[in-house]
């Protein structure tokens, strides 16, 4: 985790502070997405707590810690309280994986008669060599939470919601996985850092020997994989169990899925890791189609020269650099987790096997088929 | 990989949705009621099954989803170093290889959307 | 030292969730800690450099395997097993026996083979691990290429296999 | 700190010991739990320990052909484990069970 002190306890505030920060962006999610609700069905949605509504969020924190802690009869205590703990854990150790900006340096200083040595951050949770792949297998165990709630409540309809939701999840995960290798193919690399550093400046690339550049697009992965931008999207909604596709927790048919019997805070726990694997989506679709934490005409040295000038070589240019990238990135983010709210609030849903056949039956073999494709243009643009 | 940041940030999340649950156990007033702690039914009395049934269709998609995942897991190593294999010469020598593995693969799909595995009624 | 402790935990964790999983009567705990087991193994994987084979480590059993057996055990709903263990005090006695002499025999080989005992450190160079899956590429679709077809169409046998079974004659679920 | 030296430093016989020490368990799990869903996850901690052993000696020897073996035991694996639950659940369906008394039942 570092070389001194100071180091590695800068390092687990990090953590600390990605993890809370998705913590914190649930109830403004919330917030957004009742007002977008209200925006969109031509309505108010809440607005009477604080301007615009915005403490709302903070009453109903308030609400969900106030309520009565129980546990039905029939449940098995350990995994009824395991559950929700559980199913914070993949989304943040998944969205600590993901780089949120350049790195930034501290030059060596004297403190308290000891010299410390000039550090470099990161602004991500930590550098992982094969982050793809990481995130998978962080995202890979949030089927557990589910399947923990729905047999540990005891309650047929939590069992029917639980399996349902699992099924879908991996049905979805193959659809993802393969536009994903289909993203590995593109950037050659598993590291998300080195995939936003390959998106800097223009679009070029080498296409039958010829070197084409066109100067007024960004190098963004989504021109590379329109298709499989498309797909993981959509997959991506499946994932996180949202609508259209949250069939897990349809009301017609299983009251409320996998967390029928949580109420209080143990509900609020299972929300938070849900819109958690919502934010990793976005971050994960930003990072791999839309340039990550990089502004489009601007590279992040050409910034951090820009900051250099005006503020002089030292770490307030760094850190600003860093700061404005971690802002652009959550720019973009909100952009794409606003079609989250958008697609939610428009869409219907589908029906069980509807949901079925469409992980398997179309997703699966257009992403086969994009997978392919990209394969053979790749290989023969770079061939002759 | 960072392993003690890793397992740093899982104990961390732990203790965190652990101290939350302990507070909020504490804080709300709790009032026992023996209909309350009964299973959700909907307000009907509750009906006791000997086993739920649950169609074979899930354990059967969870099956064939194991199968698929690995066949994508083989493909990733080889998507990482397909510029490797192009600097070497071995471009279409990879894909194609590939290809017989995923023509393999697309004909399980067939196979199994033909036979009606995939069906759900 | 670092690198000893975070040996030592995860080899606890691994352990413990391997006894669990052997001692825990309703299966689907012994489940639950068999993936606990996996992560263990899956991060002294990650300690020995093979970051990519952690990975799949845990995308392949916690993420596949081991769903499908927790989703199977939940489709037969066996809340207490009336038998978890097999009957008889002198061949329990027997079997734990042979199992220690097996044990016993693998580490005293180790024991007199002594060029294995030397210091690992860990790896956790972002560049290694990349390079390392290269190779790893380079070497499995090449030397292994002939294996990796062969895989292939043993999972396509697998997987007409699985559904020729799961759709077979049964009693209790109709038929598929 | 002589005495501490097992503890303070870790060698590639640390790795191995303790992927014995798993085959043994999934030995003892095989051979002593009756249902036969442990048996086979038992199995699966069997070939795990086999997969650590692997990938300690290729990073011993400095060789990637153990991770690449690895890989394919994975792929048995879940092979196995795709198929044999598909039995178990074939033999669930008559017997209304999951026990290794069902194998009495194959007698001819």
């Amino acid at each position: 985790m570092g070389a001194d002190f100071l180091e590695v306890s800068l390092n687990a505030l990090k953590l600390i502070f990605f993890f809370l920060m998705m913590v914190q962006m649930v109830p403004l999610l919330v917030w957004l997405e009742r007002r977008g609700a209200g925006f969109i069905q031509d309505r108010l949605g809440p607005n009477r707590v604080g301007p615009f509504g915005l403490t709302q969020l903070l009453a109903d924190a308030v609400k969900f810690l106030m309520k009565e802690e129980f546990i039905p009869q029939k449940a098995v205590k350990f995994l009824f309280y395991g559950a929700p703990i559980f199913a914070l854990i993949p989304a943040s150790l998944a969205l600590c994986a993901i780089p949120f900006g350049p790195k930034f340096e501290i030059p060596a200083f004297s403190f308290w008669g000891r010299h410390w040595g000039p550090y470099e951050f990161i602004l991500q949770g930590y550098e992982v060599g094969v982050g793809i792949v990481f995130i998978l297998a962080a995202a890979s165990l949030a089927v557990y939470s589910i399947l923990m709630a729905g047999w540990g409540s005891g309650n047929k309809y939590s069992l029917l919601g639980a399996i349902r939701a699992s099924s879908q999840i991996i049905s979805y995960e193959l659809a993802l996985g393969l536009t994903i290798v289909a993203v590995v193919l593109i950037y050659g690399t598993f590291s998300l850092n080195e995939m936003v550093t390959l998106q800097r400046g223009p679009l070029s690339f080498e296409f039958f020997g010829k070197m084409v550049t066109i100067d007024f697009l960004p190098n963004w992965g989504i021109f590379y994989q329109p298709i499989g931008a498309f797909l993981f999207l959509a997959a991506s909604f499946a994932e996180s169990n949202r609508l259209p596709f949250d069939l897990p927790e349809g009301e017609a048919e299983l009251v409320a899925g996998f967390h029928t019997e949580y109420g209080g805070f143990k509900m609020n726990l299972f929300f938070i890791g849900e819109y958690g694997h919502m934010i990793v989506a976005s971050a994960l679709l930003i990072t791999f189609y839309f340039g990550g934490y990089e502004l489009p005409f601007l590279t992040s040295q050409e910034l951090l020269a820009i900051y250099q000038e005006a503020f002089g070589v030292g770490l307030t240019s760094s850190l600003l650099n860093a700061l404005t990238h971690f802002a652009v990135f959550m720019f973009k983010i909100f952009i794409v987790l606003w079609i989250f709210i958008h697609v939610r609030w428009t869409l219907p849903r589908f029906r069980y096997d509807q949901l079925m056949e469409l992980g398997w039956k179309t997703m699966l073999p257009w992403a086969l088929g994009n997978l392919l494709l990209t394969a053979l243009i790749y290989v023969a643009s770079k061939t002759y | 990989m960072p392993l003690p940041s890793v397992f740093f940030l899982a104990g961390f999340v732990t203790l965190f949705g652990f101290l939350l649950l302990f507070v909020a156990s504490k804080i709300g007033e709790v009032v026992r009621d023996r209909v309350k702690s009964e299973t959700y039914e909907c307000g009907l009395p509750v009906e006791e099954k000997v086993d739920t049934k649950i169609s074979i269709k899930f354990y059967l998609t969870a099956i064939l989803f194991i199968i698929f995942d690995i066949e994508i897991i083989f493909l990733y190593p080889w998507a990482v170093s397909l510029k490797e294999f192009l600097a070497q010469g071995l471009g279409w020598y990879s894909l194609i290889g590939v290809g017989i593995f995923l023509l393999i693969f697309i004909f399980g799909l067939w196979w199994e959307i033909k036979s009606k595995a995939l069906d759900w009624e | 030292m670092v690198e000893a402790l975070l040996f030592w935990f995860l080899a606890l964790v691994t352990l413990f969730g391997a006894v669990a999983m052997l001692l825990v009567p309703n299966p689907i705990y012994a489940a639950m800690s068999l993936v606990v087991s996996m992560i263990g193994i899956s991060g002294l994987f990650a300690f020995l450099g093979a970051d990519f084979i952690a990975g799949v480590q845990v995308i392949v059993y916690a993420g596949a395997v081991l769903v499908l057996f927790v989703m199977v055990l939940m489709l037969f709903d066996l809340k207490s097993e009336t038998q978890a263990f097999s009957k008889g005090l002198l061949s329990r006695i027997f079997k734990v026996a042979s199992v220690g002499f097996l044990l016993g025999g693998l580490i005293g080989v180790m024991v007199l083979e002594f060029s294995w005992i030397l210091p690992v450190f860990m790896q956790s160079s972002p560049q290694w691990t990349m390079t390392g899956v290269k190779k790893m590429a380079q070497l499995l679709f090449t030397e292994y290429m002939f294996i990796f077809q062969i895989l292939g169409v043993l999972l396509l046998v697998v997987a007409v296999g699985a559904v020729a079974l799961a759709r077979s004659r049964g009693g209790t679920h109709e038929r598929a | 700190m002589k005495g501490l030296e097992l503890f303070t430093t870790v060698t590639y016989a640390h790795f191995l010991f303790l992927s014995f020490v798993l085959f043994a368990l999934g030995v003892l799990g095989v051979l002593l739990r009756r249902n036969l869903i442990v048996v086979m996850m038992s199995v699966e901690l069997m070939l795990n320990a086999v997969n650590l052993t692997f990938i300690t000696f290729a990073k011993a020897l400095n060789q990637l052909d153990g991770q690449i073996f690895v890989f394919f035991v994975m792929t048995i694996a879940a092979a196995e484990a795709a198929v044999g639950l598909a039995i178990v659940v074939a033999i669930f369906k008559r017997f209304r069970e999951v026990n290794i008394r069902f194998f009495q039942f194959l007698k001819g």
